[in-house]
């Protein structure tokens, strides 16, 4: 005889949900029958504002799209306007946008630890990353002026070069992290209940995974390796070497070592940087914002960022203000359609770490 | 190398669709190819199937008010060939209608929620409750063009005064008199 | 006893002592400033030291932190929650853009100041407020409370139909249990 | 007439005694949580604080009567298992209610308290109660079986079924009885990681899933009453096993002593392990816990 189904509402109140949003559960027992998300409680209608402002103007919007990592959403503007522009960025420029992006992912990654085992209620965890995760907003503050909103990488070039021993401080915190990543490994991989609560868990089927337009570390913790920092190069990615790691599984825990082994290819890249790092320029000026009209036509500029592939698509008329733009955010598939498939057949414990291995950010779904 | 690429790809989209118009003027990974909104779902099955354009990158609706039309764009990639293909259709604006093809990619399901909620484009066949991400949401559709936001937000929101212009916030928040706020009100809009 | 004037005065100090050194937040990150919420909350910041501390559900919280803009959404939302939460309680509006709307003063969907439609006891401003200026709201609600001058949801009981015809204007559909309690 | 009057003082006495020990417990348990996090963490006596704060919220909604029975059972459970345990060894200012048989009285009244919230939280009509009572008491089936396979080895080894007995036997014999029996202990101490429910066994309160569980639509007093009741539990618990395992105690400091050892197990053991699932519980406490209850048992037998 089947059970009842009752229905269940995790959100948007409640401690277990990633951000604001709901996810509503039918359930039967303990298991999932099925899973609806809805969205909407964080939408300002960035893009309707941004037809608003004037294209330097809208770019301040930005980095309100998804808070953890902003950095990506900027640079895809950024480098979305230089294709439709043709405009050159400097070669240091590019350098110093390279760290950026890397130290907002460490940054991303650092908080994804707290909030993965938070959801699985091992909250020293989280407040060992979390309060880690400072060091790096500390050089965030330092060369942007902004913790978490940076407004740094814009059409052209980056805002301001880097401080003087900006570099040392750089790799001191690299020192730093690598120090402290033995000590999450120690509490959180080897960890037998961690692994017993994440193996075999919201699997993500390999074979469908491209088709589902699965991206990032949850497509990589399927076996599959994408990277859009190797598939499409940007900025000088394809100088620098790194590894794109992959695990066969498209469980909780193959993403989980995924993220693992890209923190640390993170500080490899940072080091990297440090480096290879020319002299020279940063900005390639541009005219008076307010005259500033960009030539007829759309470009779309992609990125990697912790959750996945992040884009930019704009379509300008030949104005000062863009006719429009439209934000592609990975949890706009993650946390929708994929959420949804996942979700069934799952145990309603498991909810919230399902949420967070897929990157779920609801302000990139509705914006 | 990508040349080439590109001219076999338009090759084979040429012999199975010809009214398909393409754009290769672009420097960089990208190739656009314009068709009529009956063709879209076939040429979507066929570069998903054939060509091996697996990811759908993005898809984007944009209102173009003065020509009367709606353009949606499919932003197709390829990880085998490593090229990004935009399909782009024009839509009648005042009667946006377009077939539904969620069963190519289940997550174009959500892109066309959207475009129905945002741009009032009608999908046949699309399954889903109405509303996606605003609630009881009464006016026309907010992302059109001639829908304006401000207008909209000074009439329906209360806004606090002191930013008309921009002078010295400190000074108008000081000279704020006359607002219509309740004197028991009055402490918690300091 | 309890009904001399002086003795309540002091069940008073002490009631508002506790409540002081005792903040439930509820954890609703209703907008972006969720963000800085983790911070404050762990190693660096540590806002455990001063009693402030998490709460699950709304019947167990004293404060609710509005963390940023509201949507027309999210807002019916929030005044659930806030109906349900247990007196007294607090409200902090936390980031510009619950104060005069921020950087969506245009927008259609976002309301622009907090204070029409809950009573606000402490304002955060900044974009995104830092981890010291939310630490600083928490000492202002505490030294509000101690002078037991954080009387929101006093002031929401005595003029709810003001406040409900606000909240009616941005919410046509208004299916809620009347607040009664 | 003198004598009850003296066992009811004494009573108050023994209560604000638990009251207060289990609360300063809770306090240093955040305490060492923080300096384990990395953090100050707050003062010692911040739950005193929490919990008068709670008592003097002015409102607490309930949804029907039989909401009061979930806080009501659980702090009358936590009141009269008080009262049977011995809190000190020869003090009459502790008195106990002890009689032959009281721990097997004990096993009975220590499921109580779950099964009145039970009762409070169907009514509440939250989900996340019901959820989270139904895992509560799955869970206590898992760590019941060591537990009562622990008990029954000492009362068949010791031929007593009296807590006071199994005391006068380890006064006799000289030696505690988790070195006398110290597979009963093992199995015991395992159920304990159980009853405090603390990580890995946090599966009632479980945050990120349930909300805070069977308290959800608790708030105010009923929160009050749960909090205190809790701490005072937690008192009767650590001063039961002393008394069963560590020969007891003969004056407050090395019952202090003596217990915050034991409860340093499962708040250390908390800070490092994720939480199981309801299962992943019920089958960690069938296996080893059981397995050295059972060796207990045959260590009874045979010896």
């Amino acid at each position: 005889m089947r059970e009842k189904a009752t229905t269940l509402y995790l959100g948007p109140q409640h401690p277990g949900i990633t951000g604001n949003m709901m996810v509503r559960l039918k359930v039967e027992g303990d298991t999932i029958v099925k899973a609806t998300t809805e969205v909407g409680y964080l939408h300002r209608a960035f893009e309707k504002l941004q037809e608003r402002r004037n294209w330097l103007q809208a770019f301040t919007l930005l980095c309100r799209f998804c808070v953890p990592e902003p950095d990506p959403v900027e640079e895809s503007y950024a480098r979305a306007v230089e294709l439709l522009e043709g405009r050159e960025v400097p070669e240091r420029a590019k350098y110093i946008r390279v760290l950026m992006l890397e130290l907002a992912r460490m940054g991303a990654y650092m908080l994804w630890y707290g909030g993965q085992n938070g959801s699985l209620g091992l909250y020293t965890m989280g407040q060992w990353s979390v309060g880690d995760r400072n060091y790096i907003l500390d050089l965030f503050e330092e060369l942007t002026g902004g913790r978490v909103y940076h407004m740094y990488i814009w059409p052209g070039g980056v805002r301001r070069d880097l401080p003087e021993g900006f570099a040392d401080k750089v790799l001191r915190t690299m020192d730093y992290f690598e120090k402290r990543l033995k000590d999450y490994d120690d509490l959180m991989f080897d960890n037998t209940i961690f692994q017993k609560r994440t193996q075999g868990i919201g699997i993500v089927p390999k074979e469908k995974a491209v088709e589902w337009g699965v991206v990032g570390p949850i497509l990589r913790g399927c076996g599959i390796k994408s990277d859009i920092r190797i598939d499409d190069p940007y900025e000088v990615y394809d100088k620098l070497d790194f590894v794109v790691p992959t695990h066969e599984g498209g469980d909780i825990w193959s993403r989980a070592l995924v993220r693992r082994e890209e923190v640390r290819q993170s500080i490899r890249i940072i080091r990297q940087v440090i480096e290879k790092m020319p002299s020279g320029e940063i900005y390639n000026k541009i005219p008076n914002p307010h005259k500033w009209a960009l030539p007829k036509g759309d470009a779309y500029a992609r990125t990697e960022a912790v959750r996945g592939e992040v884009g930019m698509y704009i379509v300008s008329d030949g104005s000062t203000h863009p006719r429009r733009t439209h934000f592609r955010g990975a949890a706009y598939v993650h946390a929708i359609t994929l959420l949804e498939k996942v979700l069934v057949g799952a145990n309603v414990a498991d909810v919230s770490a399902i949420m967070n291995s897929l990157g779920t950010c609801p302000p990139e779904i509705e914006r | 190398m990508m040349k080439e690429l590109k001219e076999h790809i338009i090759r084979r989209v040429k012999a199975n669709f010809t009214e398909a118009e393409e754009n290769n003027d672009f420097t960089y990974d990208r190739l656009d190819f314009t068709v009529k909104k009956e063709v879209v779902p076939s040429l979507l099955l066929f570069l998903k199937e054939e060509m091996g354009f697996k990811h759908l990158s993005h898809a984007s609706c944009v209102d173009w008010l003065e020509e009367g039309e709606l353009e949606l764009v499919f932003i197709l990639w390829s990880p085998k060939d490593k090229i990004k293909v935009f399909v782009r259709t024009r839509l009648d604006r005042d009667n946006p209608v377009m077939d539904n093809m969620d069963n190519i990619w289940p997550q174009l399901h959500t892109y066309e929620r959207e475009f129905r909620e945002m741009f009032g484009v009608q999908f046949t066949g699309l399954e889903a409750p109405d509303e996606f991400i605003l609630e009881d949401w009464q006016g026309p559709p907010p992302f059109r063009r001639d829908f304006d936001t401000a207008a909209y937000a000074e009439k329906t929101f209360w806004h606090r005064p002191g930013r008309e212009d921009a002078q010295d916030v400190r000074e108008t928040i000081a000279n704020r008199d006359g607002e219509d706020i309740p004197d028991f009100a009055k402490k918690y809009s300091r | 006893m309890i009904n001399d004037k002086n003795s309540q005065k002091i069940v008073d100090i002490i009631q508002n002592w506790a409540r002081k050194h005792s903040i439930w937040v509820l954890g609703y990150g209703t907008g972006c400033g969720a963000i800085e919420i983790p911070p404050t909350m762990t190693s660096r910041y540590d806002a455990e030291r001063l009693g402030v501390r998490g709460a699950a559900t709304p019947r167990q919280a004293d404060v609710l932190l509005i963390t940023g803009y509201l949507t027309t959404k999210t807002l019916k939302r929030v005044i659930r929650v806030y109906e349900q939460m247990q007196d007294p309680k607090y409200v902090i509006g936390f980031g510009s853009c619950t104060i005069n709307g921020g950087m969506y003063y245009d927008s259609y969907n976002t309301i622009k100041v907090l204070d029409k439609y809950l009573p606000v006891d402490v304002y955060i401003n900044g974009c995104m407020p830092r981890p010291e200026a939310v630490l600083s709201g928490f000492g202002q609600l505490q030294k509000r409370i101690a002078e037991g001058r954080a009387d929101g949801a006093k002031q929401y009981k005595e003029n709810l139909e003001w406040y409900r015809a606000n909240q009616k204007k941005i919410i046509p559909n208004w299916v809620m249990p009347e607040y009664n309690w | 007439m003198e004598e009850v009057l003296y066992n009811v003082l004494g009573a108050i006495a023994t209560f604000l005694v638990a009251f207060v020990v289990g609360m300063t417990y809770g306090g240093l348990n955040r305490k060492i949580t923080a300096r384990v996090q990395n953090r100050k963490g707050p003062p010692f006596y911040q739950n005193f604080i929490d919990t008068l704060k709670l008592a003097s919220k002015k409102s607490a909604i309930h949804h029907g009567v039989m909401q009061h029975f979930g806080p009501a059972f659980l702090m009358v459970t936590s009141v009269m298992s008080l009262l049977i345990v011995p809190v000190l060894t020869h003090n009459q200012w502790f008195p106990n209610l002890n009689f032959h048989g009281d721990l097997i009285f004990l096993l009975y009244i220590m499921v109580f308290g779950p099964l009145g919230m039970a009762l409070g939280a169907g009514q509440t009509g939250n989900p996340n109660s019901a959820i989270g009572i139904t895992r509560g008491l799955s869970q206590m089936v898992g760590y019941e079986i060591p537990w009562v396979l622990a008990l029954v080895a000492l009362m068949i080894q010791y031929h007593t079924t009296s807590i006071v007995g199994l005391m006068a036997v380890q006064a006799q014999s000289g030696t505690w009885l988790m070195f006398s029996s110290p597979f009963a202990f093992i199995a015991a101490v395992m159920a304990m990681l159980g009853m405090f429910s603390y990580s890995p066994f946090d599966v009632v309160i479980a945050p990120a899933e349930i909300a805070s569980g069977p308290a959800s639509e608790n708030g105010g007093k009923y929160l009050f009453t749960m909090m205190s009741s809790g701490s005072v539990f937690a008192f009767v618990k650590l001063t039961l096993y002393v008394d069963l395992f560590m020969g007891g105690a003969d004056n407050i400091v090395i019952l202090l002593v003596k217990t915050f050892a034991l409860y340093m197990i499962p708040v250390l053991y908390s800070l490092t392990t994720v939480r199981y699932r309801t299962e992943q519980s019920i089958r960690w406490f069938w296996g080893w816990p059981s397995f050295f209850g059972l060796l207990a048992i045959l260590q009874a037998v045979i010896f």
